[in-house]
């Protein structure tokens, strides 16, 4: 059936149904307003279907079968099998119960759904052009918008991508086998998090990155516990290395040729090529500028603390909106546009994002780091708890790592914390929560932790940043 | 319209305070906190909105709020948690 | 060599090396106390020896094991083999680094350690009897005294324990096989770990208990979950009855006798019978009347909230010192005794104790629940946020369970939390550090949260208290 041009009219349109426009949706609907979402693809964007969520089912699956081949010592013989068929498939179980659920959800809290490419007409109109052939499209009136286009892989130059050799993360995220050899181009957190679950899978892999080091935001003392690991595993790294071409090998596989800033040529042997160099936003085809809203040079919608485009009705959300390009920060700024376009006080007024990297062991960052700290004004003082001090992670065969806290001296506000081991992900939280909420290295202390739980390094590190801890050392 | 910025660098408030500094109109970059180490409690944003800068303590029960800044764990002495919420927030 | 009745004095005499004692011997000698430390047996008590340590520990491997075992919807397969002896081995190590850092830490801290039995003597002096043939006895005058002798598990008549066949938890942590049947009398947590762990080690597990659940002081919907999961492991439950007596049976086992309240008898068979029915303050040989203290008829010794007994020098804390029984509880009042003791205004205000079980999946609670908040005068709100709603808990093949927060209505302060699930132990921390700051469900949900964590289903859970959960239906 062809379906003509009609033309609707909606409150709030939301283009785009990753975690910032699908959060952003149903928290406008929760607030009353009429709301329509509109997505090209698939419910739950890049995070859900080949970001965070199937990255993180592989790495379950990885690590547990690693885990299980590994632990002699702990008196478990075993020597598992990976079917990697059979974990993709569970892996998009995962995937397809979660796209349900979100469209299930902004149903069931009175979303409009329509599918389809949206593009903007002018400020107040946008059209949506309807997938597949001669499915025409519609007129859809709009008093507020959120952008929420997302972004997708960045390519180099001279590696296309392509599923029989070039991978891109999505790629990686859908393999039917183990490729025997896999090189990776780029060492941020997903190419990090991929070297280890494909190496924890039994390939052989290879590591090319440009600058020195791997995960570049992070801390050396941070990096280098997750590069340590990464080795044990059998990661090769090759830094101060860009890729420059791919070729066929004589063996059947590919070559990886690089190059580094002086011209030296190296080559590397690979069934697989993942390019993974970061991220850039999605407005092609979406004609903001028929909005009156211009990108920045990167190609990101700048915005304001409540979310707001140049043009003040039209909000940007996620990665489109830039850095940090994480999906609880998209689904933040989408709550704040939700709230914000339904005339709450609400705005971006977090004082710290958390992050966390999948690796072994995981990475769990929030706030200021002592550097940032000091750069900030602050008289940092700061303690440590190793996990190698803690029981907890003694008895989970895991003790890499420790737990960081970063705190003013003077008032012992808590301001930042790193911490690299087993579970950072979610121990981060609590360290979060102390910096929105203006904790004191003494509130963490003194609030009882559980025995034995990873958390009570927490709550070391505020002691022995006060120099009473009672697991370590005191400094 | 008035919509007051959210101020640049760390505020020592819980995000209830912060929230209820904007709904009043209220910088709270310039509200005296009477928590440990400055801490800003909603106590203090609303002595603020209501008195001009004065602010009423963490302890003063009058303040005309239903809520009140966050309590530190150093309140010694009381164990019921219940005489504690309500020593905070009558 | 024989060595006489030397005579030594110290500020702070601590008596007992648990987590209670040790913990309050280095606070102590960090506020510049002089301060010695007697232990009769193991440094770090009950906890580190045959208790939280060691229990955890059996805990991840049988838990690894099962899982890796059981993960073909994953695309693993194995078919991992324990041995269950090399497994202990790996436990034993786990804690002879753990008691030999306590060991060190004290020392290192300045703290005096005294290996023998203390007993007192009067007020000011106790006596010092070394072990072994011969060795001995010193008498210790103290200006303080603080009590930390813990507890051992109750023995119910007819059941003495004996290795081969009614075991104790500390004989069930250092079994160097997997009994085929293992009869279980309790279903509180510490018998319902052992079930867990056993039953993922094969043994063919059936619980006893006098009460009609398990776990006594939760909530109906936790047991449940904790119960069906076992239930799926192959525990076999048999509420309302009381174990009478064991007697030989024909196949060289053993055979269970219970008997219902109202006299109906039945019969297990077993291999082995763990008897774990609660524990019991140690205070037997201690002689604490001849420093004018009285234990209570169960035993235990009563302190006021700066952890002081009715002789305001000495000091009791831990499980010695009464409910609730648990290893950070026994910390925190070390803690508080120790500063008490140094003249700081220190006391136990805590506003909320967390506590967790280890089960599968595990429980964390903090503070109160919806039934007690009411009880308490307060008008609660409850949110919650189940796990199969998650998608971190999806990528982790672990979906049972839920979130609950527990908050005041009027005021939206949080009050309680009941995690079950992945992680719960690890969860509740965040929780804890809410009550103690006095946070609001609006204070937990602006909080970035990072994604994917099962700690997001915090924030979610406080958003369905407001009526405004993004994944998950509100009510
Ligand atoms: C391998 C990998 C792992 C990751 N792991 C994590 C992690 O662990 N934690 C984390 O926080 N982040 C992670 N990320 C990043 C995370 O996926 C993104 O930050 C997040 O998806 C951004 O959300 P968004 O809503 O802004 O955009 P997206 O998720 O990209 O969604 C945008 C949506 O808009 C749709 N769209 C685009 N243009 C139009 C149009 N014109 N009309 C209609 N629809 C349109 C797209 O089809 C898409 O569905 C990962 C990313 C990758 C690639
Ligand atoms: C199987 C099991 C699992 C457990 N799991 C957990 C858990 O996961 N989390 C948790 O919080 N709790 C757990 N517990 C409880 C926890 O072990 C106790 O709460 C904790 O050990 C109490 O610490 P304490 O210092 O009071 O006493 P204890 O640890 O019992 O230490 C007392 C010490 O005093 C010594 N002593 C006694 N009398 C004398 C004397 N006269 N002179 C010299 N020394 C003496 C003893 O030898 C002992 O070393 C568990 C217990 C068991 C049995």
């Amino acid at each position: 059936m062809v379906v003509g041009d009609i033309a609707t009219g909606t409150e709030v349109l939301v283009i785009g149904a990753g975690p910032g426009g699908y959060v952003a949706a149903i928290r406008a609907a929760q607030k009353g307003l009429d709301t329509t979402l509109v997505e090209k693809d698939a419910y739950g964007g890049a995070c859900l279907n080949r970001g965070c969520i199937p990255s993180k089912a592989l790495i379950t699956g990885s690590g547990l079968a690693h885990e299980a081949g590994n632990a002699e010592s702990m008196g478990i013989h075993a020597d598992p099998a990976v079917d990697m068929g059979k974990m993709v498939e569970w892996k998009d179980g995962v995937v397809d119960r979660l796209t349900g659920g979100v469209e299930k959800l902004c149903k069931a809290n009175g979303v409009n759904l329509v599918p389809g490419t949206a593009s903007f007409v002018d400020e107040h109109t946008a059209r949506v052009a309807h997938g597949g052939q001669g499915q025409g499209s519609e007129s859809i009136e709009f008093e507020h918008a959120i952008i929420a286009t997302g972004s997708r892989p960045i390519q180099i130059p001279g590696f296309e991508f392509a599923e029989d050799h070039v991978w891109s993360s999505a790629d990686a995220l859908d393999a039917d086998t183990v490729p025997d050899r896999l090189g990776i181009v780029g060492g941020g957190y997903i190419g990090m998090e991929l070297a280890t679950t494909y190496a924890k899978l039994g390939a052989d892999v290879t590591v090319v990155e440009m600058l020195d080091d791997i995960l570049d935001p992070y801390e050396d003392d941070v990096k280098r516990i997750v590069r340590k690991r990464a080795e044990e595993l059998g990661v090769e790294f090759h830094f101060g290395e860009g890729a420059s071409e791919w070729s066929e090998g004589a063996d059947g596989g590919y070559l990886l040729h690089t190059e580094t800033e002086e011209g030296e040529e190296s080559t590397y042997g690979a069934d697989k090529i993942l390019v993974a160099v970061g991220r850039q936003p999605v407005t092609d085809g979406l004609d903001v500028d028929n909005a009156g809203i211009e990108t920045d040079d990167r190609g990101f919608i700048e915005t304001d603390d409540r979310t707001r485009t140049a043009v003040e009705h039209i909000h940007a959300v996620g990665d489109v909106a830039g850095d940090p390009m994480l999906a609880h920060v998209a689904s933040k700024e989408g709550i704040v546009a939700a709230e914000v376009i339904a005339g709450e006080p609400t705005a971006l007024d977090q004082q710290a994002i958390p992050a966390a990297v999948f690796t072994d062991p995981e990475i769990g960052t929030v706030g200021m780091t002592e550097e940032e700290a000091e750069a900030d004004g602050f008289d940092p003082v700061v303690g440590e708890m190793p996990f190698n001090a803690s029981g907890r992670a003694m008895t989970t065969g895991h003790t890499e790592g420790f737990v960081r806290l970063v705190a003013d001296d003077e008032t012992g506000f808590v301001l930042g914390a790193q911490i690299v081991g087993p579970e950072a992900s979610e121990l981060i939280a609590e360290a979060a929560l102390a910096i929105e909420m203006g904790a004191t290295l003494e509130d963490v202390a003194a609030t009882v932790h559980t025995h034995p739980t990873l958390a009570e390094a927490v709550m070391e590190a505020a002691e022995n940043a006060r120099g009473q801890a009672i697991h370590t050392l005191n400094r | 319209e008035t919509e007051p910025d959210t101020p640049p660098g760390r505020t020592f408030a819980p995000p209830s305070a912060r929230r209820l500094a904007r709904e009043l109109g209220v910088d709270i970059a310039v509200v005296d906190g009477s928590g440990p180490g400055g801490r800003i409690g909603e106590a203090d944003v609303r002595a603020h909105a209501e008195g001009g800068g004065d602010h009423a303590g963490a302890d003063a029960g009058d303040s005309g709020s239903d809520k009140a800044p966050a309590p530190t764990p150093t309140d010694v002495g009381s164990s019921d948690r219940k005489s504690a919420v309500h020593k905070r927030g009558d």
